[in-house]
């Protein structure tokens, strides 16, 4: 089965990253598909590659790279709800003129279309947030 | 046709619980997640909806609960530990989910 | 894309203290690009997104209330407004903004979209979806 | 970066949409369609007052194929379609009409 995931909460804030990061595993580990995974409201924060958790916390942003990487999961940042949260790739940070980016290896930034998109695509979207 | 609910608010904080048990229909079933496992506990107002709630099967995610501090004797009679595995199942036993947030 | 699924948005959250009801109109307004079959649900602390005279002046932020009788435009058309939510917060239907649509296949007749369905009726409607963002 | 307009500055971004919206004026309109190669017409105005009134009611700038709607049922069919939009606004009405109506930058979305 293919699931879409929602993540819709910011990391450590809300314990919404989290599990969802355990379904996903769980989902992948039962043999099931995650074909993208959508960060939306400040569930954006996640694809921040300047976070620094204490050692001894998860790496919240760290794990769902690996997790992309190992899979193939498209990872992907809302570009309305990023805009408004300050995080930018390359790309945005140049046409809007702004000097620096944050986004996380493994995530890029696209539309809210990409959700409606995943939404018709897979058999089962969950969402995660608060 | 049937639909899982997650809820993951505590039922002292927030009437997302009571919400959705007001939703549920025969056959659905009901998950407790993050903070709404604290709604699976027996002995609550809600926990007697919950008890109440006809043909609707209840479980609750388990490392939540042990995260807790809670112990499975606690909770409301019938309402099934599930690990991850045990959830991603249960999303595919269903038509849909709907996350109550 | 010629599967034709049926999304409801659940909006169970009040405007302005957070910013869930602004984004989650974001994605019907992007979502409704799609061709999908879609309908609105206004549940809980939700109604109080379509309250009449709502007027953000004095906060500083924008009032996104008038986007919602765009919706029309953009062929979302079905927004379904729990009565019991309403009683509960001491409101009836008049208290809602006339929100209407342009009926295409019926000589572009006016017609409300706001239909009020009491809880088992909001219940099966939830029930009768293949997705379902919450909000 | 920004617009002069009759001896005042008007900031704008990277892309040429204004900063503050309440900065609009008919005069800055016509700066803002100049830098876009185009040169208001009577037909122009009539799109771009349209988007501006259609924001000042819902605050939001149309889709295209919501505007071009909209057109075709109070201008007639003959406005109200792609070509005749393109052809008054060439990079397409939701970029180059909302910049000159001084409506903000469409989010992109999908």
């Amino acid at each position: 089965m293919k699931f879409g995931i929602v993540v819709s909460e910011g990391p450590y804030t809300h314990q919404a990253s989290d599990t969802a990061y355990h379904f996903v595993k769980a989902a992948l580990a039962a043999g099931h598909e995650v074909p993208r995974v959508f960060f939306y409201h400040d569930g954006v924060n996640v694809g921040t590659r300047l976070s620094i958790p204490p050692q001894d916390e998860r790496n919240i942003q760290k794990n769902w790279t690996a997790l992309g990487q190992e899979h193939g999961i498209d990872l992907v940042i809302c570009i309305a709800a990023a805009q408004r949260r300050g995080l930018l790739d390359e790309n945005e940070a140049s046409r809007q003129g702004k000097d620096a980016n944050n986004i996380a290896e493994g995530f890029r930034i696209s539309g809210l279309g990409q959700l409606i998109e995943m939404g018709i695509q897979t058999d089962r979207l969950m969402t995660f947030g608060d | 046709m049937s639909t899982l609910h997650t809820v993951n608010k505590s039922p002292f904080a927030t009437t997302t619980l009571a919400s959705c048990l007001n939703h549920a229909l025969e056959g659905d079933a009901i998950l407790l997640i993050e903070d709404g496992v604290y709604g699976g506990v027996v002995g609550t107002e809600l926990a007697k909806a919950l008890a109440a709630a006809k043909g609707v099967s209840l479980y609750v995610l388990s490392g939540d609960l042990t995260a807790r501090g809670i112990d499975t004797a606690r909770l409301v009679k019938g309402m099934k530990p599930i690990d991850y595995a045990g959830f991603v199942a249960l999303a595919t036993e269903h038509d849909r989910a709907q996350a109550w947030l | 894309m010629s599967e034709i699924k049926k999304f409801l948005y659940v909006n169970r959250k009040a405007p302005y203290g957070t910013i869930y009801a602004l984004e989650s109109l974001e994605v019907v307004l992007i979502g409704a690009a799609f061709d999908q079959d879609v309908s609105l649900a206004f549940l809980d602390d939700g109604v109080f997104q379509l309250l009449k005279k709502q007027d953000t002046a004095g906060i500083g932020v924008k009032n996104f209330s008038p986007t919602f009788r765009a919706l029309g435009d953009y062929d979302v058309t079905k927004f379904y407004v729990e009565q019991e939510s309403l009683t509960e917060r001491g409101l009836t239907a008049d208290d809602l903004m006339d929100i209407t649509y342009e009926d295409e296949d019926d000589d572009y007749e006016e017609k409300p979209s706001i239909r009020v369905v009491n809880r088992d009726e909001m219940a099966a409607i939830m029930g009768d979806q293949d997705v379902v963002l919450s909000f | 970066m920004s617009y002069q307009v009759n001896g005042t500055t008007v900031e704008h971004d990277e892309e040429g949409y204004i900063t503050t919206l309440s900065d609009w004026s008919k005069d800055l309109a016509e700066v803002i369609a100049k830098q876009e190669d185009i040169n208001m017409n009577e037909e122009h105005w009539e799109v771009v007052n349209f988007l501006r009134d259609y924001y000042e009611e819902y605050q939001i700038a149309p889709a295209v194929r919501v505007l071009i709607k909209a057109v075709k049922k109070t201008m007639g069919p003959e406005k109200g379609n792609n070509k005749y939009m393109y052809e008054l606004f060439p990079y397409g009405p939701a970029k180059q009409a909302c910049k000159i109506a001084g409506l903000p930058k469409p989010t992109g979305c999908v």
